[in-house]
């Protein structure tokens, strides 16, 4: 599987993905400037953390208009899996992949902390390896992960399944019915506030966000050996 | 050379003695004379004054500076350049560095501290190092004033805003509160950074006729010095165009960051120079004078946010996110393109030239021409008288004060609602400590420890610095500062490499207070060379005054240590039920300028715990051999609110207990600040391998399943609380303080 | 050259954390008699005159300046500012 | 009932990285024509009248609203909001 994690001016979670699909993975990945134009080559695509154009005026809104968005659109519709975090979860809001908005944190504040999730779909290509309702641990770091929507579009995507992540016993950051992260209709482009790339490793003290990847990958084997056969 | 607008000219500037308003004294003003030969116009009496400033000349400090140990077998640069660098091994070091924004903070607090991060990023970077950790260190007044509460908040949101932007994980520090930083809160940060020995750069314009260039932000009018300005009767100037407080800019500072850590790559640069305080002035002198050279440079070309500059404007500016740097003559266009990619200026601005002055051009005109020598290294050097403080001799020989603690329980409780030493979550969850995921152990242990990705090696890190010690003794607190700093990484599991020091006091005219600087210095200096952690980097801020008194003697430390392998990193929480519980050293009777005589007496007196720095040496290398080798299950090093507030933390979370067993006075073994003591888990088939590399372990009990601290005496139990409870009041304190209405 | 000023405020139906906040601090400093605070974004922007202003600073709040999901955006072109 | 309105702008000389941010992404979208772009905050507030109203909007902005060191505000009491 090769994978591209888009790196925008400002972007600073962009290493951590790049090791935990090198490491955590052990799959080739390669970042992908934000004035290029094309992501054929890829089967998987990154939207990392950050800042980025400073997170100005709003997060995500700058990045939006970059070269690479037209790619990253034509990857979705293609139904290639495509997973923004934090920063990347805004990115693909602003450019309207996924339904919603984004607002400071309820208390006004930054927060970092490792908080725990509840899985409430397990049937996506994100997260088959993890249990129906399970609960796991993944860190947060953000100002803005207040996530918003209006009620017509939070009954649909309570109705298609479309909230794959909770958080669990406490709402960090005053979040519409606790949504962590949300998939498009579709089923590939998944985005969320949690960072399950820090939580690939041990020595940092917790692997829960392997599995994400995990799940990545075998949905790409399953689908590659259905083609390929 | 022509007058510029509505500048005052030479004679002016002398017979009013206008060269006062920007600091220069008389006898300075003279020097310059002598020093030009000639009356200097009004933007070379600015060069002057902000390079002869304390801040940028040490003038003051320099000799007291000179005590410190600065060397090393593994010191790759000492103190002198952007920040000092060590060896840890396979071609790597690691580069750092601590400053102080403790003024801006005062005035204008989020971007104060902000732009102050900014700034110590900087210094790390243009060493060609790539910041891998923040840490800081932060003094505020009490928290039950408003104004103390605004500072704190909007100092630590600063500290984030900027930090978290970057990408660079805020990993650790420490904070105090205490009435004598009520109106002068100090915020100083350090920056860690990793370097490959090849990579190394210095901030040197080598190599005549090679050209000079500028990168980064545009240049405008931002913190040029106030007093100044006012003296300029500009009258058609409107109150808009004042000095601005210097706003800072992470995002721009990331792409300068990513563009210089590409640009140390490539073999044009010649040095490479941030240009913090005092700007281009200092960034341009301090390059030419450290190379022997001279430097001119065409003031028209240089990136301007504002119209209308001046040439003084220009030079005295301290715009962030600027970098000046030199480059091999031809290979400009090299340069540029590197910082096309992330769309920053670079812009060749001047060049190299034989003759040993500063040379500045603005519209075709010589607007300065001043030796660089004279500007960075003839700054006159002030021996300050110094002075025992009266105050000194009465601590010294008062009775010793003895605290009467009925309720232990509930003494406990109070002390770990110390906003000193309560939880600092409230602040650390603010900061991004995870991102780069290196953070082996995050915010809220000793040490925070960073992994060096790719090798087994980690590193530990830490500020310190008990001002109330040093209020009482500075050469006894200047000792125990340093000694904290390396428990700290000891317990970690590191080895002390080498400090970065900030040193924080009161106004140096006075002599009371000059005297401090002095012994604290020594103190530090002594504890420096007997635990082999030279002094590599560090800054100076002085005038810390409220309109009472100065604040008290803070000095802070920043140490760096290595961990050879990340499996021997050790954290402070108890870790399985049946763990042994040892405390390594006795306690005596010292509670002069503890945290129960400061929370029973709301002031510090007397004697600080006493230090010996040859125990100390032994017990940190037997407590690290101990560690090593696989001994030790948790480590902590027994600091403010002694042995009971120890054991409190290291249960925080856990969701054990433990069982002591205490002999003699039970509040002297529970409280006493005495020195070099740490408190240890030990595995029970561990215990006699542990016993016999530690000479002065003394077993105390164990750790339990149950979640409460029980400690007895021989004949009675004196503590009995629940876990919960001792969470409880450790972690709400500063959020409680916090939300609390006034 | 023309002035244009554009408004920026949130939606009546999104929740205004930092206006909650600056209205309990209000409250807090005794102006009890502040009944409701929303923050919202000013925006300045000086350009030259083309034919279409108002198309394109419409087309530059709904693309950039405003997020339409949580904002609503109202703007004033002003006259011949003089350099 | 008033209702105010406050702009709180950055002063001139102060650097607006924000504003400088948005220009740059309007010139990508385009808009060349676009020569400066400064970003401020709209502040509307809700109040029930008293005597010393200009005084206490004054007050609230010096105090609380803007931040003198760096920003510059101004505002307008609009007359009975019916509500
Ligand atoms: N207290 C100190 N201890 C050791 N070195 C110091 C101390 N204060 C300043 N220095 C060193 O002096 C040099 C100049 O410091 P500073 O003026 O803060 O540098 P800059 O302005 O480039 O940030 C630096 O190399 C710094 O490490
Ligand atoms: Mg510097």
């Amino acid at each position: 599987m090769k994978t591209a994690v888009i790196v925008f001016p400002g972007s600073n979670c962009d290493s951590d993905m790049f090791y935990a699909i090198k490491d955590g993975l052990g799959e080739d990945v390669s970042y992908v400037w934000h004035t290029e134009t094309t992501l054929d080559d890829y089967d998987a695509i990154m939207i990392p953390g950050g800042f980025s154009y400073g997170d100005y005026l709003r997060s995500g809104a700058i990045a939006r208009f970059s070269n690479i968005m037209p790619a990253v659109v034509k990857a979705a519709k293609a139904g290639k899996p495509i997973l923004g975090v934090c920063n990347g979860f805004q990115v693909l809001l602003e450019a309207g992949l996924l339904p919603g908005a984004m607002l400071r944190n309820k208390e006004l504040k930054f927060i970092c902390q490792t908080t725990p999730l509840v899985v409430e779909n397990n049937n996506t290509i994100f997260t088959k390896e993890y249990e129906d309702n399970e609960v796991i641990q993944v860190p947060i770091a953000h100002g803005e992960g207040n996530y918003f929507c209006d009620g017509r579009t939070l009954q649909q995507l309570e109705e298609n399944n479309q909230v794959v992540f909770k958080y669990h016993s406490k709402n960090p950051n005053g979040s519409v019915a606790d949504i962590a992260g949300i998939i498009n209709e579709q089923g590939n482009v998944l985005g969320m506030m949690p960072h399950p790339e820090r939580a690939v490793d041990d020595i940092l003290g917790n692997k829960d966000g392997l599995r994400l990847f995990q799940s990545i990958l075998k949905h790409w084997r399953e689908s590659h050996a259905a083609v390929t056969s | 050379m022509p007058l510029l607008h509505h500048e005052p000219s030479p004679e002016l500037i002398y017979g009013d003695k206008i060269y006062r308003q920007m600091g220069l004294s008389d006898k300075e003003y003279d020097m310059v004379q002598d020093l030009l030969g000639r009356k200097p116009n009004y933007t070379e009496t600015g060069l002057f004054s902000v390079m002869w400033s304390e801040h940028c000349s040490y003038k003051t400090s320099k000799p007291v500076l000179k005590r410190f140990p600065t060397n090393g077998d593994h010191v790759l640069q000492g103190p002198g350049e952007g920040a000092g660098i060590v060896d840890i091994g396979d071609e790597q070091a690691v580069v750092f560095k601590i400053e102080s924004h403790n003024h801006p903070s005062a005035i204008e607090p989020y971007q104060g501290a902000a732009t102050g991060v900014g700034g110590i990023i900087r210094d790390v970077f243009s060493m060609g190092a790539r910041p891998v950790a923040l840490l800081n260190s932060l003094r505020f007044g009490e928290l039950t004033s408003p104004r103390v509460k605004y500072l704190f908040e909007q100092v630590v949101a600063g500290i984030a805003g900027y930090g978290n932007c970057m990408g660079i994980p805020t990993v650790g520090g420490e904070i105090q509160f205490d009435p004598c930083y009520n109106g002068n809160p100090l915020v100083n940060a350090m920056c860690v950074g990793l370097i490959d020995h090849k990579d190394i750069q210095v901030g040197q314009a080598k190599g005549i006729g090679n050209t000079v260039m500028y990168v980064g932000a545009a240049t405008g009018r931002d913190g040029i010095h106030g007093a100044t300005f006012a003296s300029e009767e500009l009258t058609d100037q409107s109150d808009e165009k004042r000095p601005a407080v210097q706003v800072g800019d992470p995002f721009m500072e990331k792409l300068l960051l990513e563009a210089c850590l590409e640009l140390v790559k490539c073999d044009a640069l010649v040095g490479i120079q941030d240009m913090g305080a005092a700007g281009l002035t200092s960034s341009s002198s301090e390059m030419a004078s450290k190379a022997g050279v001279g430097i001119r440079m065409d003031l028209d070309r240089i990136p301007q946010r504002e119209t209308e500059m001046t040439p003084y404007e220009m030079m005295l500016s301290e715009s962030q996110e600027r970098m000046l740097i030199v480059v091999k003559k031809g290979r400009e266009d090299e340069i540029q393109e590197i910082f096309e990619k992330w769309h920053l200026h670079a812009v060749a601005v001047g060049e190299v030239i034989e003759e040993k002055v500063l040379r500045l051009e603005h519209h075709g005109e010589m607007v300065a021409d001043v030796p660089v020598d004279a500007l960075a290294e003839e700054a006159p050097v002030y021996h300050m008288p110094s002075e025992e403080p009266e105050i000194y001799q009465s601590f010294q020989s008062g009775q010793p004060w003895m605290p009467q603690a009925d309720c232990l329980d509930e003494t406990l409780i109070n002390l770990l609602k110390q906003p000193t030493i309560a939880s600092k979550e409230w602040v650390y969850n603010q900061y991004d400590h995870m991102v780069q995921t290196n953070t082996v152990v995050t915010p809220g242990s000793d040490a925070a420890v960073v992994r060096v990705r790719g090798t087994k090696k980690a590193l530990a890190m830490t500020t310190d610095c008990n001002a109330k010690y040093l209020y009482l003794d500075p050469e006894v607190g200047g000792k125990i500062a340093v000694a904290e700093a390396a428990r700290n990484i000891v317990c970690s599991g590191g080895r002390p490499l080498a400090i970065t020091d900030c040193l924080n006091f009161g106004n140096p005219e006075k002599p009371e207070v000059f005297w401090q600087i002095e012994k604290a210095v020594d103190g530090m200096s002594e504890a420096c060379r007997t635990l082999e952690t030279p002094v590599i980097s560090g800054n100076v801020s002085l005038y810390n005054e409220t309109t009472k008194r100065p604040i008290d003697p803070t000095p802070v430390v920043g140490m760096v240590g290595l961990i050879d392998d990340v499996a021997h990193v050790t954290t402070v929480s108890f870790k399985n039920e049946g763990d042994a519980i040892y405390v390594i050293g006795r306690a005596d009777n010292e509670f002069e300028g503890s945290a129960l005589q400061l929370m029973l007496e709301q002031k510090a007196s007397g004697r600080p715990p006493q230090i010996d720095l040859a125990i100390e040496t032994k017990r940190q290398a037997q407590l690290l051999q101990a560690i090593k080798s696989g001994s030790v299950r948790s480590a902590h090093d027994i600091s403010d609110g002694g042995l009971g507030v120890a054991l409190a933390e290291s249960l925080m979370d856990t969701g054990f207990g433990a069982e002591i067993e205490l002999t003699g006075d039970p509040v002297t073994a529970l409280f006493s600040e005495s020195q070099s003591r740490f408190l240890v888990s030990v595995p029970q088939s561990e215990q006699a391998a542990f016993e016999k590399l530690v000479d002065d372990a003394i077993y105390l009990g164990q750790v339990t399943n149950q979640p409460s601290l029980k400690v007895a005496t021989e004949n009675e139990e004196i503590l009995n609380l629940n876990v919960t409870d001792l969470e409880h009041a450790w972690k709400g304190a500063i959020s409680c303080f916090m939300t609390k209405e006034n | 050259m023309k002035k244009v000023k554009v408004y920026i405020t949130l939606r009546e139906s999104v929740l205004d954390p930092q206006g909650q906040a600056v209205k309990d601090s209000l409250h807090n400093m005794e102006y009890k008699n502040v009944q409701d605070v929303r923050i919202g974004k000013f925006i300045e922007l000086e350009l030259d005159d083309t034919a279409d202003i108002d198309t394109q600073i419409k087309e530059m709040c709904e693309k950039l300046l405003a997020n339409t999901v949580i904002e609503n955006y109202r703007y004033e072109i002003e006259e011949g500012v003089m350099q």
